[in-house]
C-alpha cells in the first residue's frame, strides 16, 4: 500500500493509523511511506485527514491504533522534540509564528542560536536566515514583526525557518496557499534541490496541477483512510479526483465556466489613498460582474479590500451604487455589502462561540426571537447554520464545537457561508479557496457566480492563478499598493497578469521610495 | 472523567459544602447558615459578576474596588446633605456609569491596556473618595430605610441574597440570551474578527465597563447599608477575591470562559470556605492555608478528569 | 468554652500584642480562643460575626474595631445570648465590655508632649491615617491642641499606607527632609509605626537634625529606639498588656453569670520618654 | 510622531522629571534627590522585574506581596535562631525559588491559570508566614552587617540602587541576549508555537515563575534590611504597584511586550510622581489624582503619537 521512490525503500512509514477525536474519526486506518529523496504529495478532501496525520508525525499527537515504522523500527514520537531530533521539519497549515518576532527571530525558536560566549550573535543569525531567504524568498521583509506581515509573507517565513538546518524529513501542509504562481515556482525549485539532496518532502495541496508538476509519488486519503498511493506518473489529475471523492464525478477541474455578461451599473466607484504609506487606487466595479485582483504576496491587495470594507482607514471617495459608504463594516453590512477575510484565524472566527454562532454573527439580528427583542432564537440560528453546512458540504461533527476543530477548508466555508442567503450588493472576497479541496472549490466558485448573477458587484483577490483565470471577467493586477494593470477581454491572457504582477517585483507598500516608483 | 472534566469545580464546592456539614452538622450544615452564606457572599459575587462582563471581553477592571468605596462614601455623604434614598441610589449609579465610561473608553478607544488604565483611573476614583470623606469612616445621616435595604429578610430570603438573584438573573440572561452577550463573547473570542464583521466593538467595549462600575457601586451601596457605616477603602478586599471567583468560575464550566454560573461557583466557594473554617474555629493563619489549598484543589481537580484525553 | 477573637488588624502591632497578651490569659483560664482577622475588610468582620454567632461559641472579643461599624452583626450575637467584649474599641448597643485607652487622651497627651519639647513653638509634620476611629480620635486632639497653639504649625501632613505604613512613613519623610528639612522640627505621628518609618529616614539622610519624633503605642521596636537615643523622644504607650487583661477579667466574670461593674475600661496610657527608660541621652 | 509613539512613555517620564524641576528646581531637582528616588524605586523595581519575567511569558504571579512578606519574615525569625546572615540569604532565597517552582508547576504542569494559581499559593504563603511571626512586627536580633545590605552608600550610590542596577543588568541581558530569553519571548508571544517548534515550555515557565519569586524574596530581604524589622504583610503594597510598572513599562518600548527597561521607566514613573508630589507639599488626596492622572497621561502621549496612521 505504501507508495516509495524506485531504489529507495521507504525509511518512514505508517501503517494501519487512527485518530479519533470524540466521535470523529479524523483517521481511521491510514498507511503511508516515504522515501528519502522522495517528493511525496499527500491529497485528499477537506477534512480527510491530512493535517491530523501531519500532527502524528510530529509528535502532536499520538495514534490511537497502529504502528510508526522509521527505518523498519517501530517508533515513538513522544512530542515535537522529539520529532526535531529525527531530523523532521514541519510547516504547519495554520502558521505558527511568534508575532512580536521578525522572520529572523521565528526562524532561529527552537534551533541552536550562533552565539558569542553566552549570548546570541545577532548579526549571524541574520546573515545565517538572510542567505536561506535569498532562495526562495528574496522579497521578504526580515525585520518586520510578524504581526505585520501578510499571510504569504508568514508562509514564507515558515518555510525559511523549515530550511534552515538539515532534515531528513521536511513536511509542507499547503505551503502554497496563499501563494502566487511566481512565488510558488520558487518554493517548488527548493522542493526539487532538497529531494535531489536526499530529503525527502512530504507536500500537502489543494492545488492538483501543482501536485502532478511536483510529486514522485502520492497517497490519497479519503474520510481517514488510505484509499490509493503509488507513483504520481501512473496517474491523471482526474485520477486524483476519483479516488479523493470515491468516484463522483466532478473532476474539479477549474474550467472556465461561459458566463452571460450582464455587466450592469456601477456598483462601487472608489478613488481612495489607503495602507500604511497612502497608496492610491481607482476602481470601478459593475453590478454583474467578477473583477479578480492579482499580485505578488504583500501587493497590497488585502490592504485595499479592507479599506473598501471601512476595516481600515482610507482617504477619498467610496459610492455604492452613486451614494458614499460610510459607518465602517457595519454600514457596509446594512447597505448589502459582504466581506471575505484572508486569515481565518486572526480575523475570522471568535474561538469562544461555537460554529452556529459565529455563523450568525455578522447579521445577529437576523435571528430574533420576536423583531423587536434582540434575543437570539438558538432554532433560527442552528436552522441557518444546518442550511449553509449543507450548501458548502462543511464536513463537521457538530455545529455547537467551535470553529477551531474543523480542518482548515472546512473553516474557510464558513467564511463564505455567513453571508449566504442575504442580498448582495457588493462582494469583497480576500482568498475565498485558501486551502479549499476541489470539489468544495467548485462549490465556492459557484457560489461566487451566483452572486454576480444575481446582480452583485464581486471583488475577489486571489494568489491562486487557475482561480483567477477561471472566475473572474476582468482583473485588476496590484503591485507595490498601486493597481497597475486592468485586463479583459482579449488583454486577459495569464502571461499579462503575470507580467504586471511583475512590473517592480521588489515594491513594497510600506515604503514610500517604491510607492513612488510605481506612481512614476 | 468526563463529569469531573466539565463540572469539576462544581463537583468540588459540593465536596466542601458536605464536608463541612459533617463536621459541623449543626452550625455549619443549619439551613439557617446555608441561607446566610448566600447573604454573605452576595456583595462580593455582585462585583465579581461585574468583573465578568469585562473578563468576558478579555479585560481586566481594577477599579472595582476603588468604586465599590466610592459610592459608599458618595451615599453616606448625600445623606449627610440632605438627599432622598432614591435619589442617592441614582446619583450613585449614574456616575459610577459615568466612571466605567470613562475606563471603557480610554481602553477601547485609546487603546490603554485595562490593567494600568483602570488602576491609575482607580487611583483617581480613590482620590475623590479620600477628597469626600477626608479619609474617615462616615456613619451618621444614614436612613434607616436605607439600611434595611443592606439586611433583613424578605419571602424568608436575606435581603442582600435578593439583590445577588436579581442582579445574577439580569446579567446572565444579558450575556446568555441576547446579541448583546454574543457579541461580548465574540469581542472576547476574537476581536479582530468581531470587528470586520461590523461589531460595534467599542461601543460594547464600554457598555461591559460601565456595568461593571455600576455593579460595583451598588454593591458598595449594599455595603454601606450592611454595616451602616462607609469606610474610605471599605472596598479594598473585594478586588483580588472578586477576580478569584471570576477565575475559579472560568475553571467551573465550558472551557475556560468567564460566565455567571461559573463566577457564583467561585464566589460560593469562597464564601463557604471562609464560613465553614471560620465556625471550625480554625485559627487565622490555618485558615490561610486550607483556603489556598481548598482553592488550588477545587481547581486541581478537572485536571484529573482530563488526565483520561 | 470557645472564644472568638475577631479583628480587622492582626498584623498591627499594637493589635498583634493586645491578641497575644489575651490569648495567654484565655489559655490560663481554660479557655479555647481562635483568633480571626479580615485584613481591614469590614463586611468580612460582618460576616465572620455572624459565623460564630452561628457556631454558638462562648464569646466573642473583638479587637481594634469600632463597633458600631458593624453594629447588626454585634447586636445579633448580644440577641443570641453571646457576650461581646471590645478591646481598643468602643462603647455600643451589645457590647457588654470595652476595654481601651481614651484615644481622644493619647491624642492630647501626644501634643502636649511634642508642643512643650518645642517651647509651643514650630512646624510638625502630622501622620495620620482617619479611617481608623480610635486614631481619628487621635488626629482630632490635636486639632484641639493646635488651636491653643497658634505658633505650632503643621506643615506637611500625610495620610499612611496601610499596611507597609513603616516603609511608607520612611519614604515620605525623605521626601520632606529634601524639600523642607531646615523647617521640620517635629513629627507628630498618630501610632508608633509611622515614627519609627520617620525614625529611619532621619537617620539616613539628616542624622544630625534637631527634629523629635513622638507616636502612640508603646511600640517594643519604639521603645527601642528611644532607648538608643535616636530622634524618636516620646511614644504616649497604651498599656495593651492591661487592656487584655482586664477584658479577660471581665469577662471570667461575665462568663460567671456577673455583670461587670463598669461597661467601660481605660488602662492607663502612660508616656514613655527616655528619662523613663532611665536613659541620658546626649 | 513616530518618536512619539516609538518612546512615548519615557518621554513623559522625562517630562514628569522636568515640570517637578522646574516647580522644585532646589529640592526636587537636586542631584541628592534624584539619587534618592533611585534608592525608594530599587525594591518595587527589583519585585517588578520578577514580575516582568512572568509577563514575559504571558502569566501573572499574583505571589509576589506574599514573598516579599515572608522573606522578611523568615529572614528575621532564623537571625533570631541564630543563623549567620549569608545561610539567611541562601536559605531564604532558595525557599523562595521552591515557591516559586510549585506556582509554575501549578501553571504549567497542570495548566491552572496563573492568576488563581498564584493567588491561592499566595494565600498559603500568607499563612505560613503569619505563623512564622505569629502575625508580630519582628525586630530583635537582627545583626547590624545585614541592615547595610539595604542602606548606606558605596561608591556613591545608595546601596538599594546598587543592588537594583545589578539585578536589572544580570535579568536584561537574560531576557534580550540569550536563547533562555528568546525562548520566554516565544512562549509568551505563541505558546502553540513554542510548542511545536519543541521548546520546553513547561520548564522554561516554571523557571520564570521561580526567578519571580527568588527577586520577590531579594526584595524582602532587602526591606527587611532597610526597615531593621519584617512585618507579615509587609510586601502588601508591592503587588500592584509593581504590575503597574511592568504594564507602563510595556507602552514604553516595542509594541506592548514586557521587557527589563520598560520595567524600570514605569517604576521609576511611580517612583518620581510620589516623591515630586510629596516634595510639593501636595495633600494626599490630591497625589493620589494626580497619581493617577499622570500615569495616564504617560501613557496617552503614544497614543498622540498613533493618531498619525
Ligand atoms: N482537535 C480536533 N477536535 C475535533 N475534531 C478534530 C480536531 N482536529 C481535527 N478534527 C477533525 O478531524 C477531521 C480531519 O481533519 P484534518 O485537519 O486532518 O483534515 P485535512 O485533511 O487536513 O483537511 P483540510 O484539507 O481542510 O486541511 C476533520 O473532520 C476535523 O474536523
Ligand atoms: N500594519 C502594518 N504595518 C506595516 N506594514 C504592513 C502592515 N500591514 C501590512 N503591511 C504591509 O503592507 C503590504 C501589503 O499588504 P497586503 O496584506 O495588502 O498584501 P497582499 O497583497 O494581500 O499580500 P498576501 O498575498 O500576502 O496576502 C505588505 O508588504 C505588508 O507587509
Ligand atoms: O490602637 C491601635 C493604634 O495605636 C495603631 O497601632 C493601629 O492599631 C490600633 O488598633
Ligand atoms: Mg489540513
Ligand atoms: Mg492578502
Amino acid at each position: 500500500m505504501t507508495g516509495g521512490s524506485e531504489g529507495h525503500q521507504p525509511f518512514l512509514v505508517l501503517d494501519g493509523i487512527t485518530r479519533h477525536f470524540g466521535a470523529t474519526r479524523a483517521l481511521d486506518g491510514a498507511d503511508f511511506g516515504v522515501a528519502p529523496g522522495e517528493v511525496h504529495a499527500l491529497v485528499g478532501e477537506n477534512g480527510a485527514g491530512k493535517s491530523t496525520l501531519i500532527k502524528l508525525l510530529s509528535g502532536l499527537y499520538q495514534p490511537g491504533a497502529g504502528r510508526i515504522l522509521i527505518d523498519g523500527e517501530p517508533a515513538v514520537i513522544s512530542g515535537p522534540p522529539a520529532a526535531e531530533a529525527l531530523g523532521f521539519r514541519f510547516i504547519h497549515q495554520e502558521l505558527n509564528l511568534v508575532p512580536h518576532f521578525d522572520a529572523v527571530g521565528n526562524a532561529w525558536i527552537g534551533r541552536r542560536h550562533p552565539r558569542r560566549g553566552p549570548f546570541l550573535d545577532r548579526p549571524a543569525m541574520r546573515a545565517h536566515v538572510a542567505a536561506v531567504a535569498a532562495r526562495i524568498a528574496p522579497d521578504l521583509p526580515l525585520d518586520r514583526p510578524a504581526v505585520r506581515l501578510t499571510p504569504g509573507q508568514r508562509q514564507m517565513a515558515e518555510i525559511v525557518r523549515a530550511l534552515m538546518t538539515e532534515a531528513r524529513l521536511v513536511v509542507m501542509d499547503e505551503p502554497t496557499s496563499s501563494l502566487s504562481e511566481t512565488e510558488a515556482e520558487r518554493l517548488h525549485t527548493v522542493v526539487r534541490q532538497l529531494a535531489a539532496s536526499g530529503t525527502a518532502v512530504l507536500f500537502i495541496s489543494h492545488r492538483l496541477d501543482e501536485v502532478m508538476a511536483l510529486a514522485d509519488g502520492y497517497t490519497v486519503l479519503r474520510g481517514g483512510r488510505t484509499v490509493g498511493a503509488g507513483r504520481i506518473r501512473e496517474i491523471d489529475r482526474a485520477g486524483l479526483v476519483r479516488l479523493m471523492s470515491g468516484g463522483s464525478a466532478s473532476t474539479g477541474s477549474a474550467a472556465k465556466t461561459d458566463r452571460p455578461l450582464s455587466a450592469g451599473a456601477t456598483v462601487l466607484a472608489a478613488d481612495i489613498a489607503f495602507g500604511p504609506a497612502g497608496a492610491r487606487a481607482r476602481l470601478d466595479i459593475a453590478a454583474g460582474e467578477i473583477v479578480g485582483l492579482y499580485g505578488l504576496v504583500g501587493a497590497g491587495r488585502s490592504a485595499l479590500l479592507k479599506a473598501l470594507w471601512g476595516a481600515v482607514p482610507a482617504h477619498g471617495i467610496m459610492r455604492l451604487a452613486g451614494r458614499p459608504l460610510a459607518g465602517g463594516p457595519a454600514g457596509r453590512i446594512a447597505e448589502g455589502v459582504i466581506y471575505v477575510p484572508e486569515d481565518r484565524r486572526r480575523e475570522g472566527f471568535a474561538g469562544a462561540l461555537s460554529i452556529a454562532d459565529n455563523l450568525a454573527l455578522a447579521h445577529l439580528s437576523d435571528f430574533r426571537r420576536a423583531p423587536r427583542l434582540p434575543m437570539p432564537a438558538r432554532r433560527k440560528i442552528d436552522a441557518f447554520a444546518r442550511q449553509v453546512g449543507a450548501r458548502l458540504r462543511l464536513v463537521a461533527a457538530s455545529l455547537d464545537r467551535s470553529p477551531l476543530t474543523l480542518s482548515g477548508g472546512n473553516q474557510q466555508k464558513l467564511l463564505f457561508g455567513r453571508w449566504l442567503g442575504r442580498p448582495v450588493r457588493l462582494a469583497l472576497i480576500d482568498e475565498p479557496t485558501r486551502g479549499v479541496d476541489v470539489g468544495a472549490k467548485a462549490e465556492i466558485h459557484d457560489e461566487i457566480r451566483r452572486l454576480a448573477d444575481a446582480g452583485a458587484g464581486v471583488i475577489a483577490a486571489t494568489s491562486d492563478i487557475e482561480e483567477l483565470m477561471a472566475l473572474s471577467d476582468r482583473v485588476l493586477v496590484m503591485n507595490g499598493g498601486c493597481i497597475v494593470a486592468d485586463l479583459a477581454g482579449a488583454l486577459l491572457t495569464r502571461d499579462a497578469v503575470v507580467a504586471a504582477a511583475f512590473g517592480h517585483a521588489s515594491a513594497d507598500l510600506s515604503q514610500p521610495q517604491n510607492q513612488a516608483a510605481a506612481v512614476a | 472523567m468526563t463529569l469531573l472534566r466539565r463540572y469539576g469545580t462544581l463537583l468540588a464546592l459540593a465536596l466542601i459544602i458536605a464536608v463541612f456539614a459533617v463536621a459541623s452538622p449543626g452550625a455549619f450544615g443549619s439551613m439557617a447558615n446555608l441561607v446566610n452564606i448566600t447573604q454573605q457572599m452576595s456583595l462580593l459575587a455582585i462585583v465579581a459578576i461585574g468583573a465578568t462582563l469585562v473578563m468576558v471581553v478579555g479585560e481586566f477592571d481594577l477599579s472595582v474596588s476603588a468604586v465599590v468605596s466610592f459610592a459608599g462614601i458618595a451615599a453616606v455623604s448625600l445623606f449627610g446633605a440632605g438627599f432622598s434614598i432614591a435619589s442617592v441610589f441614582a446619583l450613585v449609579l449614574v456616575t459610577a456609569l459615568a466612571m466605567g465610561t470613562v475606563s471603557g473608553l480610554l481602553v477601547a478607544r485609546f487603546a490603554v491596556p485595562s490593567f494600568i488604565a483602570t488602576l491609575a483611573f482607580g487611583t483617581i476614583i480613590g482620590g475623590l473618595t479620600f477628597w469626600i470623606s477626608d479619609g474617615a469612616t462616615l456613619f451618621s445621616g444614614i436612613p434607616p430605610a436605607f439600611r434595611d435595604l443592606g439586611r433583613g429578610a424578605l419571602f424568608g430570603l436575606p435581603v442582600p441574597t435578593l439583590w445577588l438573584i436579581g442582579t445574577a438573573a439580569i446579567v446572565w440572561l444579558l450575556l446568555d440570551a441576547t446579541e448583546f452577550g454574543r457579541r461580548l463573547y465574540a469581542i472576547g473570542g476574537n476581536r479582530e474578527a468581531a470587528r470586520l464583521v461590523g461589531l460595534p466593538v467599542r461601543r460594547d467595549m464600554v457598555i461591559a465597563f460601565a456595568l461593571s462600575a455600576g455593579l460595583a457601586a451598588l454593591a458598595g451601596l449594599l455595603l454601606a447599608a450592611r454595616l451602616g457605616s462607609a469606610h474610605p477603602t471599605g472596598g479594598g478586599g473585594y478586588l483580588l477575591s472578586a477576580y478569584a471567583a471570576v477565575f475559579l468560575g472560568m475553571t467551573a464550566f465550558r472551557e475556560g470562559e468567564p460566565s455567571v454560573p461559573g463566577t457564583l461557583v467561585g464566589a460560593a466557594i469562597i464564601a463557604v470556605v471562609s464560613n465553614g473554617l471560620t465556625i471550625l474555629g480554625v485559627p487565622s493563619f490555618l485558615q490561610d492555608l486550607m483556603t489556598g489549598a481548598i482553592i488550588l484543589a477545587a481547581v486541581l481537580v478537572r485536571q484529573f478528569g482530563r488526565a483520561g484525553d | 468554652v470557645d472564644i472568638a477573637v475577631l479583628t480587622p488588624y492582626q498584623s498591627s502591632v499594637a493589635t498583634n500584642q493586645m491578641i497575644k497578651v489575651f490569648e495567654d490569659k484565655a489559655r490560663a483560664a481554660g479557655w479555647n480562643a481562635t483568633v480571626v482577622d479580615t485584613r481591614g475588610d469590614m463586611g468580612q468582620l460582618a460576616s465572620r460575626i455572624e459565623d460564630v454567632t452561628a457556631a454558638k461559641v462562648g464569646a466573642i472579643v473583638l479587637v481594634s474595631v469600632d463597633p458600631k461599624q458593624i453594629q447588626d452583626q454585634v447586636s445579633a450575637a448580644a440577641a443570641a445570648g453571646i457576650p461581646v467584649v471590645t478591646i481598643d474599641g468602643a462603647t455600643a448597643p451589645g457590647v457588654a465590655l470595652n476595654v481601651t485607652s481614651d484615644n481622644f487622651e493619647l491624642g492630647t497627651k501626644l501634643s502636649d508632649f511634642l508642643f512643650d519639647k518645642l517651647g509651643h513653638k514650630g512646624n510638625i509634620v502630622k501622620f495620620y491615617y482617619s479611617a481608623h476611629p480610635g486614631v481619628h480620635q487621635r488626629e482630632l486632639a490635636l486639632d484641639a491642641a493646635l488651636k491653643k497653639n497658634p505658633d505650632i504649625k503643621v506643615i506637611a501632613e500625610h495620610y499612611m499606607v496601610v499596611p507597609g505604613p513603616i516603609d511608607d512613613a520612611r519614604k515620605t519623610t525623605e521626601d520632606l527632609l529634601k524639600s523642607q528639612g531646615d523647617q521640620i522640627d517635629a513629627v507628630w505621628a498618630a501610632w508608633d509605626e509611622p515614627a519609627i518609618g520617620a525614625e529611619l529616614a532621619i537617620e539616613a539622610d539628616k542624622p544630625d537634625s534637631k527634629i523629635i519624633i513622638a507616636g502612640i503605642d508603646g511600640n517594643p521596636q519604639a521603645v527601642e529606639l528611644i532607648k538608643s537615643c535616636s530622634h524618636i523622644k516620646g511614644t504616649v504607650s497604651q498599656d495593651f498588656d492591661a487592656m487584655a487583661g482586664l477584658a479577660a477579667d471581665g469577662l471570667t466574670k461575665i462568663l460567671a453569670g456577673q455583670k461587670p461593674e463598669k461597661a467601660e475600661l481605660y488602662a492607663p496610657a502612660k508616656l514613655i520618654t527616655p528619662e523613663t527608660l532611665g536613659v541620658t541621652c546626649p
